[in-house]
């Protein structure tokens, strides 16, 4: 299990990091981050990319930041920054709430916020993050930035809009309101396991009622996403269990779960309701 | 894996059938399909390319019309491919059957994707794998659809005319364990440059 | 094609020269001759390649030698200072934490890396932390058990 | 003879280099101008090699050969390691496949080139052309064609005592069950490795990286090879646990030494995990339909069993020996009048399995145990009450049972099974853990305990050798045919040479695994080790005691009889303090003996029954309805070990067990595909547990039946922690779940458990069956 040969580049910069990729992207040139998805992908000879963009050394990638209520996460940014609230508010505490669910702590301490949703495995968690709150991912190539929304983004398991050229300098995710709400759960087999299911939602409550309801689910389709027939069921409602329960049901409904041997597509839609029940009951809480 | 798929076209049920039969046609409905070389009337040599993540492979081989029975409109196509990175092969086949549906057709179309090798052995994988062939199917569907439609305004092309080659099915990708129905050429040796 | 480059390994040099596709697991082992350092599956699950790094535990075999070079590496063999044991390496052989001995090198760097970072690590995190990597002969008991023992004793020298 | 250390849980000799990464495991061994070997390996579960082309990884960078099957044709195919057995000659496995491949994983190529890069590099360019075949994966399909004229089906074995139909006519009840367990292996942490160079001086082949039997496998590699054994050196180093799938003959270890002999280059391979999963034994998938018959009272007047054993592609060096242990230990400490049961050995296209450790009791147990479950549901039972009226009385021991188990008459030598029973439901609380359950079951959580008894069976024959010498500074050698792979073999013999000769155990080496060193030894499996080469070096310690004794007596003319050794030194008894002689001296002092120079002794032990070691898995788990997820929460195993030489160290190989037990209950699965495709080639899918997952388990070790079979009453402990861990577990989520007899294939995963229960939900479909329908 050792990696085909490559060749390999260590830009200093952004600027140099983008012409790189554009010269290499035709001959499987790939961007190595954390390394943490790609690499064993290498060692078992499945991905064999001829070029390597290391960006480990560009300076300035590795800031989170708020800027117009947005957090800015730079494409080197580790999972491991997580570990602490990044942000004051919900946002902060969302995040390094779900970082505990990714991998194990080495994993997480090279793995990168923007080289797994470049990666846009299914069980991502990070990618369910930025499907439900909208975050927006900056794509940066020598022919120019363009900034894309997480729906355009996830286009499938593995799938994602970005062009073979083109580097995720940052993702912006929208900062939650001071009351928003949130809650996260996710099914897997172990501690650290990639997820079977996982569910997010966030919302505040006002005199009694959600509103801004965000309702994610992953790991049960190819890519993760809002689920907006379940949504509409809970803005302006009272968060009663019947009004979950039934979200939770048009979850089930709508979701067209992967099917495979070990996790069928019946499965994987009962867990879907499950786990959106769970995540709603826990931002109610 | 095995898949079914239906669509319809406005096409008459022969006029659709001489259509289905020109394999230039049907290599070009494919997602990163790319035709090399015609071998005899009903055996065709190619490779598809697809990326799967940061897998990108392309599987070489052959595909035969076989069992062509123009009494009742039905084909097989087998095309058997592999990876010349060694990482597996694919054996698929697929049934065409043409029904008349009001004054256009109906295309029936089944797919059976059989693989092998490490492409066919990430268990994690194979639940996407399963998504994205289905959808690659799909796509072929539509594209086979516009090709039928197209047809009826101008003749088929001259017999071993290539069509350009296609870039990889990028747009959709799973991680390995081997996706996608193909119309692509039986493995030979020699493929593996 | 090979790459020059110096690893700085338990505080010294190794000058070496390597291909990209090298990983850093395998240059510690092979370059350096550091053979503590073992590799249980190569991608990145087992943990038996757990180094670390600037002073935190990752998985050597999911990075390239080239991308180690000016940065502090630490391996097993550096943890003793001559014949005066780490107190994890005391704790394991006291508390029975190993038996068969392959996954050792990997827990050792991973608990040295969690225990630096945080000496008061609570029992919920560390069994979190321990989680990172596999042994197939104790069944974690012991391992636990010696961490948290060594961890008492790390904060007394503190 | 007093007993300073056997009994003492004294700190390990093995771990210095393990805590300091100075470990020597096969991956650590490399020599001058070595070459690296890749095998190249099928990507097809059954079918007909049409060409292997290794033209181009010919001529790829720094590789210095490549074979094809063509290459090696004159090479015996790998024997079975007990001896010859007709049946199953036919479908022993080549070292490189020929025409036929038979599992996905199986050899077709061999690559040597100068650095494992290139090695991968170069074998990924051999063109392997295959027509493929249909795969046979059910092993309880009827079974086809192995090859022209040969079933897939070389055996059944069958045993079986007493009148069964008479039992079944005669019962107040029969149950019925059909019980799975998947297809799971040891999986140690380190991959196989295999280091071979050619003496050409000596014409002699040095293998490094051995384990568990070295003389064994060197005689295997020495027939497949053609050579006169004693020209086949096997070393052990340090070994990353073995589990009974590390260490028996592969294709691999005969390559690699061939190729040391061809090429005249030390010959290096490792195995990465990726091979590990496809490659190394599997073990373990069986399914049994199996039945009881029971009076009135609940006590078991028959049991009548057939299962079928997915074998996989070949045998292996093992043969049908887990279907022996499997019939031979089904029906564990309970007294049974009628037995039958047949074993249908079935090839199928998957990787060949073999031993894992306690082969053919964690698949007995969790059978036996699931009928005692069935039995106390069908008559209103107790669980625990069920099994207490069928366990063979302490006064029966010792009890023999009219079968063999792997060629061993069984003849269950001490146990008060009772005992142990009551011991185990005292240390876990049975009753106050009903009423805890029973309450959390009220406030809605899904908890239960589960309970399960097991026989395991140790110190396997026939005998064993030591030669204990003391050298000139009083430092003591102990040169063993016994085998390392992490369990302690070196610290154990240590203090049991250490009480018999009278020194400080940390003045003990034991050697293990050399095979130069030894003429013969069996290795350490089976958990023989302590028990058989354990006694070999007590007797060989007592006669070099004796000796130093003897001489002594005579250089310090005094009677021997007034002599005792402490310490390492020779004293007189009533005064210690008095004169006395280091044993180095008394060994300086034999240095130029006529007969027998040097202070030293060999020691046979001979055995020709094994011995019975017994316990009881408690499991406590919470289950969540929703996902089907299983928690253990609890888990005791009370364990009767004859006599504990290292309490520290029993305990271990418990927890150790017990971890491995719970993968085999929840996690772990080989899987494949309906073509053959293994489905868990990575650590992503073969679900090793980790320290989450294993709740700290609590271990009671009695010592209520010493064995009378050895002289120091010991029994092995290797394999009881794994044993019933499958039955307990699923026995508790039953009690869980509320829906008795619901567990009836391992592993239970959570898609599994979920369709049990969302079934349950539905109209319950009638799972009653006549009374004695035969």
């Amino acid at each position: 299990m050792k990696p085909a040969r490559f060749e390999y580049h260590a830009p200093k910069t952004v600027e140099s990091a983008v012409a790189l990729l554009a010269e290499v992207a035709p001959r499987e040139g790939r961007v190595l981050a954390g390394g943490q998805s790609l690499v064993p992908a290498m060692a078992l000879r499945l991905a064999m990319p001829g070029h390597l963009v290391d960006i480990n050394g560009v300076a300035g990638l590795d800031r989170v930041r708020v800027e117009a209520r947005e957090l800015v996460i730079d494409a080197c940014v580790r999972h491991a920054a997580f570990h602490r609230q990044v942000v004051g508010g919900p946002l902060g505490a969302l995040l390094s709430h779900v970082v505990r669910h990714i991998a194990h702590y080495p994993i997480r301490i090279r793995g990168t916020f923007c080289g797994s949703l470049a990666h846009a495995d299914p069980a991502s968690e990070w990618c369910l993050v930025a499907a439900t709150l909208g975050a927006r991912m900056t794509a940066r190539s020598v022919r120019g930035t363009r900034v894309l929304t997480a729906a355009d983004f996830f286009q499938g398991p593995m799938a994602t809009a970005l062009a073979a050229d083109e580097l995720l300098a940052e993702a912006r995710l929208p900062l939650l309101p001071a009351d928003a709400r949130f809650g996260f759960h996710e099914f897997s087999r172990r501690a650290g396991d990639f997820a079977v299911a996982m569910s997010l939602a966030t919302f505040r409550i006002g005199n009694g009622v959600m509103t801004g309801v965000r309702l994610g689910i992953g790991g049960v389709e190819g890519s993760p996403r809002r689920i907006g027939a379940a949504e509409a069921m809970l803005e302006g409602q009272r968060p009663s269990s019947t009004v979950l329960r039934a979200a939770a049901d048009q979850v089930a409904r709508t979701v067209e779960p992967l099917d495979d041997a070990r996790y069928a597509a019946g499965y994987r839609r009962d867990l879907a309701r499950v786990l959106a029940r769970r995540a709603l009951e826990s931002a109610a809480a | 894996m095995e898949f079914d798929n239906t669509l319809e076209v406005s096409l008459p049920p022969d006029e659709a059938w001489r259509v289905l039969l020109d394999i230039r046609r049907i290599a070009a409905c494919i997602p990163g399909a790319e035709l090399t070389e015609v071998v005899d009337e009903r055996t065709y040599k190619g490779k598809v390319s697809v990326r799967i993540g940061p897998v990108a492979m392309s599987l070489v081989g052959r595909a035969r019309l076989e069992e062509v029975d123009h009494a009742n409109r039905r084909a097989r196509v087998k095309a058997q491919g592999a990876d010349p990175k060694g990482r597996g092969s694919t054996d698929s086949v697929i049934d065409f059957r043409l029904e008349p549906a009001g004054n256009g057709t109906r295309v029936l179309i089944h797919t059976d994707v059989k693989l092998a090798g490490s492409i066919a052995q990430y268990g994690r994988g194979s639940g996407m794998i399963q998504s994205v062939a289905s959808q690659l199917i799909a796509r072929f569907g539509e594209a086979l659809k516009t090709q039928i439609a197209e047809s009826s305004s101008r003749p088929a092309t001259a017999a071993n005319a290539v069509p350009p080659p296609a870039k990889p099915a990028s747009g959709l990708a799973l991680i390995a364990r081997a996706l996608w129905d193909s119309i692509v050429r039986v493995f030979r040796r020699q493929q593996r440059r | 094609m090979k790459i020059a480059l110096t690893l700085n390994v338990n505080g010294r040099d190794h000058p070496v020269q390597v291909e990209a596709r090298r990983t850093l697991a395998d240059a510690i082992r092979e370059e350096c001759g550091l053979t503590g350092t073992h590799l249980g599956c190569e991608h990145g699950v087992c943990g038996a390649c757990t180094i670390l790094l600037d002073g935190e535990p990752v998985r050597s075999c999911l990075m390239f030698a080239v991308q180690a070079a000016g940065r502090r590496v630490r391996t097993v063999e550096g943890l003793a200072e001559g014949e005066k044991l780490h107190p994890l390496q005391r704790a394991f052989i006291e508390h029975h934490g190993l038996q068969c001995g392959y996954c050792t090198p990997g827990f050792l760097m991973l608990a040295t890396g969690a225990l630096e970072r945080n000496p008061d690590i609570g029992d919920a995190e560390l069994l979190e932390v321990l989680s990172a990597n596999l042994c197939r002969c104790t069944g974690y008991k012991n391992i636990v058990t010696a961490v948290r023992a060594a961890a008492g004793e790390m904060r007394l020298r503190r | 003879m007093r007993a300073n250390y056997i009994g003492q849980s004294v700190q390990r000799l093995e771990d210095l280099p393990l805590v300091t990464g100075r470990g020597r495991f096969a991956g650590d061994v490399s020599f001058p101008n070595q070459v690296h070997m890749r095998v190249v390996r099928s990507g097809h579960a059954h079918g007909r090699i049409r060409s292997v082309d290794v033209t181009r990884a010919r001529a790829a960078p720094g590789v210095v050969a490549a074979w094809t099957a063509a290459d090696v044709a004159g090479l015996r195919r790998i024997a079975l390691r007990e001896g010859p057995d007709a049946r199953l000659e036919p479908y022993l496995q080549p070292v490189l496949a020929g025409e036929r491949v038979r599992y996905v994983g199986e050899p077709v190529a061999v690559v040597f080139a100068e650095d494992p890069y290139l090695a991968e590099d170069a074998a990924d360019l051999v063109g392997v052309e295959v027509e493929e075949l249909p795969a046979v994966l059910d092993a309880h399909e009827p079974p086809s064609e192995f090859a022209p004229g040969r079933s897939t089906e070389p055996l059944v074995l069958r045993k079986g005592f007493g009148d069964v139909e008479a039992a079944f006519r005669a019962a107040h009840a029969v149950v019925e069950l059909d019980l799975s367990i998947g297809r799971h292996s040891g999986v140690p942490l380190e991959t196989r490795g295999a280091i071979a160079c050619y003496d050409a001086a000596r014409d002699l082949i040095r293998m490094y990286g051995a384990a568990k039997v070295p003389h064994r496998t060197r005689d295997g590699i020495a027939h497949v090879l053609d050579r006169d054994p004693a020209t086949v050196h096997l070393h052990e180093g340090h070994v990353g646990g073995g589990f009974g799938v590390r260490g028996e003959v592969y294709p691999e270890d005969v390559l690699v030494c061939l190729g040391a002999l061809r090429l005249a280059r030390p010959v290096k391979w490792i195995e990465d995990r990726y091979e590990n999963l496809i490659a190394t034994n599997h073990s373990r998938q069986q399914r049994h339909r199996v039945r009881a018959a029971v009076d009135a009272g609940g006590r078991l007047l028959a049991i009548d069993d057939a299962f079928f054993h997915d074998q996989g592609a070949y045998p292996r060096t093992h043969g049908a020996r887990v279907v022996d242990l499997t019939a031979a230990m089904l029906l564990g400490p309970y007294h049974v009048p009628a037995y039958r049961i047949a074993g249908h050995y079935r090839l199928t296209n998957k990787t060949p399995a073999a031993t894992y450790r306690a082969p053919g009791r964690y698949e007995g147990s969790f059978v036996r145990e699931r009928l005692m479950d069935a039995i106390a549901l069908r008559l209103g039972l107790d669980r625990v009450e069920v099994r207490r009226r069928n366990l063979i009385p302490k006064t029966a021991l010792p009890y023999r049972r009219e079968l063999d188990a792997i060629g061993d008459e069984v003849v269950l030598d001490s146990g008060d099974y009772g005992g142990l029973l009551d011991k185990a439901l005292e240390g876990v609380g049975w009753q106050k853990l009903q009423k805890d359950l029973k309450r959390r079951r009220a406030a809605g959580e899904t908890v239960g305990a589960g309970i399960a008894m097991y026989l395991e069976k140790s110190g396997l024959g026939p005998r064993d050798g030591a030669h204990v010498t003391v050298d000139h500074t009083g430092g003591v050698e102990v040169v063993t045919g016994s085998a390392s792979l992490g369990q302690g073999v070196e610290t154990v013999m240590a203090q049991i040479c250490a009480d018999a000769l009278g020194v400080d155990y940390r003045r003990v080496r034991v050697i293990h695994g050399q095979t130069d060193r030894i003429p013969k030894g069996i290795g350490a499996h089976a958990s023989r080790a302590t028990v058989m080469t354990g006694s070999a070096v007590h007797v060989a310690a007592t006669s070099v005691r004796r000796k130093a004794i003897e001489a002594a007596a005579a250089l310090m003319r005094v009677p021997a009889d007034t002599l005792d050794i402490i310490d390492g030194r020779v004293v007189r008894k009533d005064s210690p303090d008095a004169i006395s002689m280091d044993l180095g001296e008394v060994a300086r002092s034999q240095a130029s003996a006529p007969d027998a120079p040097g202070l030293s002794a060999e020691g046979w032990f001979e055995s020709d029954h094994m011995n019975y070691p017994y316990g009881v898995h408690v499991a406590v788990v919470k289950v969540d309805r929703e996902t089907g997820g299983v928690n253990v929460e609890r888990f005791l195993i009370a364990y009767d070990v004859g006599r504990a030489v290292n309490p520290m160290l029993v305990e271990g190989q418990l927890a150790g067990g017990f971890a491995q037990g719970l993968g085999g209950a929840l996690l772990e699965e080989f899987e494949y595909d309906g073509r053959g495709q293994p489905l868990s080639v990575t650590f992503a899918d073969y679900l090793l547990p980790t320290a989450s997952e294993t709740p700290l388990v609590d271990v009671i070790l009695s010592e209520d039946a010493p064995s009378p079979l050895n002289p120091l009453g010991l029994k092995g402990a290797g394999e009881g922690g794994i044993t019933a861990v499958g039955a307990a577990v699923a026995a508790a989520i039953d009690d869980a779940i509320g829906i008795p007899g619901a567990v009836t294939r391992l592993p239970v995963t959570p898609m599994r458990l979920k369709e049990i229960l969302d079934r349950a939900n539905t109209p319950p479909r009638p799972v009653e069956t006549g009374r004695g329908s035969g």
